[in-house]
């Protein structure tokens, strides 16, 4: 797999390709993390959706 | 147009959309993994040497799709800002403040890949010429549509905004395209699928492009998720702090 | 001395929060850089030559346009008003503001310069050169350009006024870099004798500017 | 500008202060009489040179921060002698004269326009007076007024983009001297008084104005200043916050901190002393009246 003699701007080319759509990728995944973990956290100290809350209204006594 | 209407009216409600979409999501990240996968296999050990430029034509299998991709990117804002303005889709903003960001950084991987490819075919890292410069041109618009967006406390107003600048740089971006052209056409003609590219390099470049596009289908739709689910934290803290802002007062009574 | 740094770590974290401000900056410098070659035509030769001219004052433009926000923020929510009566006296409360307006914008925008002296088809022996001289000015840069945001905290079209009054006391930072990079360009020590003026420029805006801003800002404040 | 003698003397205070350090023990003592001797010194440069920025800026180096916590003296008294103050032309306030004790809560009346901001905003240190003078007792005289204020206006002072907690610790790191008890419980208790715990890592841009207003005020019990100086802090306040309000007030004079407000709500306090401004009402209470006048807004 030679590369001829401009192999560098080849594999800089490809690596800041990789760079640029990997960070993209990563960052995606991340923030994706991030907001089931801040939904969870919230559905945790008990808030309920209007949609979620007049849902389950019939069932509950209170 | 009326079977579109009804897909996106079907799409219109977000949880059916968070459904669909994880539905799908998986099956078209392993589409883009398995295409990129065999067109960089073809690329690295297959595909031959270009007569002129030699191995340096492997750039090409990257900054094409890019270039491409960008295009597609915004094409895809555009799209969504008009949904947004005139079909008030409750979707079209999640999608067209999902795409920015990607299509922004495939414009950039555009952009750096095409400085590096100049340097051993002209000489120069940056070469002023109509195609480099007109990809440059739709960075901007890129950078100005995040900026407009993120400098608007307002995220409802914030969203209508954008897609007016949307629409007004998709309106302009051909005026610009042209006027690049006639500015100065050093770069050889833009290597469509079918024109000199010889066969055994135009299937690489061919599963690529699919590859990256399945990428950034991909991508975009783990954006509007993420987008779905952050405005959903929102309003629920709000509500929350709605709440405790009515239980405090009426503490006292 | 602990609201000083309190001060600074407060101001870089909203400078982070709100990415708007650095990157609207960043990419002002960037579309007036690229705007260049196709107002002059893409002659590599001519634009090399001109590059650091260029570079340098799309620098001080693109660092303009952060500097209103400096006070107005906090004017606008009234934190302006408390910090004047902390046991920190407005001047050093001042240079914080100034230190952190440096950090936040004046350092990413030297570091991007190389990247935008590609495109002005700068000489790369020239790069370290570049960035040098504009790290040893922006600080000049900032800290009087604190002086402008200050006395323009309550005028109407504030940005523009600042331009004009902030614009002419950058001339000896302009000046003093583009000899220093010329004196690089060609390979002579001088490079050091108008680098170190450069840094001296700097040193003295950081030590008087604050004085000046804080003065300012108590009138507005009466 | 240091002549010999000075110096020789400042150098005999630090060897003094050196000593004194063995015997009190840990650094403290060390800075404390070092400080003393530059603050002697500073308020000597203060009157002689004109330069009140130059001098200004040395200011940190020789201030004593109010030790939070020891109790106070309770002699704290807030005098002004025949201020008068400038608004553009206009005389707002003229040879008004009246002292504030520890303990006291001072409410400014009178019709709007009649200076209450005006004072407030001067007793804070950012409008100088024409004429006369403001100051604290012997005890705190190396001190700026303005230094031992709380001053809270219109405006919440709170950050949209830092969290709720954020902008308190801000606070009291910026604002308070060294403190016996530690920032965060400082800072969990304001929240916890005024209701806001629930809320403390929100983004303060998120709260209500009721809860941003609040969250302005918490500022006052974050960081310890014996003088509170509010420019009618009930405004854009429902009951249940200016019932909170009245509360921590009440807390702090029994502390014998001082309070000054301008206010049109009596803040359920016992029995404030009112200081009428301006054009005196048709009652005929004189302007500037003395605190023993006393009369019902």
């Amino acid at each position: 797999m030679d590369l001829g003699p401009h192999a560098a701007f080849i594999w800089a080319s490809y690596a800041a390709f990789a760079a640029i759509i990997g960070l993209l990728i990563g960052w995606t995944l991340l923030d994706g993390w991030r907001q089931a973990k801040a939904l969870a956290d919230a559905d945790r100290r008990g808030l309920k959706r209007r949609s979620d809350r007049t849902a389950n209204q019939g069932q509950k006594t209170s | 147009m009326k079977s579109m209407q009804t897909l996106t009216q079907r799409l219109a409600n977000p949880t059916r959309f968070m459904e669909l979409s994880r539905a799908i999501l998986p099956w078209i990240a392993a589409g883009a993994a398995l295409f990129i996968a065999y067109a960089m296999y073809l690329v690295f050990f297959v595909a031959p040497p270009d007569y002129q430029q030699g191995e340096t034509v492997k750039i090409m299998y990257i900054h094409v799709p890019s270039a491409w991709l960008a295009l597609m990117g915004y094409s895809i804002i555009a799209l969504s800002s008009f949904g947004l303005l005139v079909f008030r889709h409750p979707l079209a903003d999640v999608s067209a403040k999902a795409a920015a960001p990607i299509g922004a950084a495939f414009t950039l991987a555009a952009l750096i890949t095409g400085s590096l490819w100049g340097k051993p075919m002209w000489g120069t890292y940056w070469v002023w010429d109509a195609r480099l410069t007109s990809v440059l041109i739709l960075f901007f618009l890129y950078l100005g549509l995040i900026a407009l967006r993120s400098s608007l406390e307002d995220e409802a107003l914030a969203g209508k905004l954008t897609a007016v600048l949307a629409l007004v740089g998709v309106a302009i971006l051909p005026i610009i395209k042209f006027s690049v052209d006639w500015w100065n056409t050093l770069h050889q003609p833009s290597t469509g699928f079918t024109s000199s590219v010889d066969p055994s390099m135009r299937t690489p470049l061919l599963l690529s492009a699919i590859g990256f596009t399945l990428l950034f289908i991909a991508l975009h739709l783990k954006g509007m998720q993420n987008e779905i689910l952050r405005r959903r934290v929102k309003t629920l803290r709000l509500a929350e702090i709605e709440r405790g802002d009515r239980a405090f007062s009426e503490r006292v009574e | 001395m602990t609201g000083f740094w309190a001060l600074l770590k407060r101001d870089l974290t909203l400078a982070v929060r709100e990415g708007s401000a650095l990157g609207t900056a960043l990419g002002f410098y960037l579309v007036v850089v690229a705007m260049l070659p196709l107002g002059l035509g893409p002659d590599l030769k001519l634009l090399s030559r001109i590059a650091p001219g260029v570079l340098w004052i799309a620098l001080l433009l693109a660092a303009l346009l952060s500097l209103p926000r400096m006070f107005e923020a906090d004017h606008e929510d009234g934190s302006l008003e408390v910090m004047a009566t902390a046991p920190l006296p407005l001047e050093l409360a001042v240079a914080a503001k100034a230190l952190a307006h440096w950090i936040s914008t004046g350092i990413p925008l030297a570091l991007m310069a190389p990247v935008l002296g590609l495109m002005l088809n700068l000489d790369i022996t020239l790069t370290p050169a570049l960035v040098g001289t504009m790290l040893a000015g922006t600080p000049a840069i900032s800290f009087l350009g604190s002086v402008g945001a200050a006395l323009t905290l309550k005028a109407r079209r504030g940005g523009l006024l600042l331009a004009l009054l902030v614009l002419p006391l950058y001339i000896p930072t302009l000046i003093f870099g583009i000899s220093a990079i010329g004196f690089a360009s060609l390979g002579q020590d001088g490079l050091s004798a108008s680098l170190l003026i450069l840094l001296a420029i700097s040193v003295a805006s950081v030590a008087a500017a604050p004085l000046a801003s804080a003065a300012a800002l108590r009138l507005q404040m009466s | 500008m240091f002549r010999a003698d000075r110096n020789e003397k400042f150098l005999a205070a630090l060897r003094l202060a050196g000593r004194a350090q063995q015997d009190a023990g840990g650094p403290d003592a060390f800075f404390a009489v070092a400080k003393r001797e530059a603050s002697q010194l500073y308020r000597r440069l203060k009157s002689r040179t004109s330069t009140a920025v130059l001098v200004n800026f040395a200011n940190p180096l020789c201030r004593r921060p109010i030790r939070a916590g020891s109790s106070w003296v309770d002699r704290l008294f807030l005098h002004a002698d025949n201020l008068t103050v400038e608004r553009g032309t206009r005389t707002v306030i003229s040879a008004l004269s009246f002292t504030a004790k520890a303990g006291e809560a001072l409410l400014l009346v009178g019709p709007n326009g009649a200076g209450k901001t005006t004072l407030i905003r001067t007793l804070a240190g950012f409008i100088t007076p024409a004429a006369g003078t403001i100051s604290l007792n012997a005890e705190f005289t190396d001190q700026d007024v303005a230094e031992a204020c709380h001053y809270v206006g219109h405006l919440t002072g709170i950050k949209a983009n830092l969290t709720a907690e954020q902008n308190l610790v801000f606070w009291a790191e910026y604002l308070g001297a060294r403190e016996s008890t530690p920032i965060e419980d400082r800072v969990h208790d304001a929240l916890s008084h005024f209701g806001l715990s629930q809320l403390a890592d929100y983004p303060a841009g998120l709260l209500s104005a009721g809860q941003k207003r609040r969250l302005g005020l918490a500022r006052l019990s974050v960081a310890h200043r014996p003088i509170w100086l509010l420019d009618e802090p009930t405004v854009s306040l429902d009951a249940a916050s200016t019932d909170l309000l009245a509360k921590l007030i009440r807390k702090h004079l029994a502390n014998n901190g001082l309070v000054i407000a301008a206010t049109h709500l009596p803040l359920g306090l016992e029995d404030p002393t009112y200081l009428r401004l301006g054009p005196a009402p048709s009652t005929g209470a004189a302007p500037g009246d003395t605190l023993s006048g006393g009369g019902a807004p």
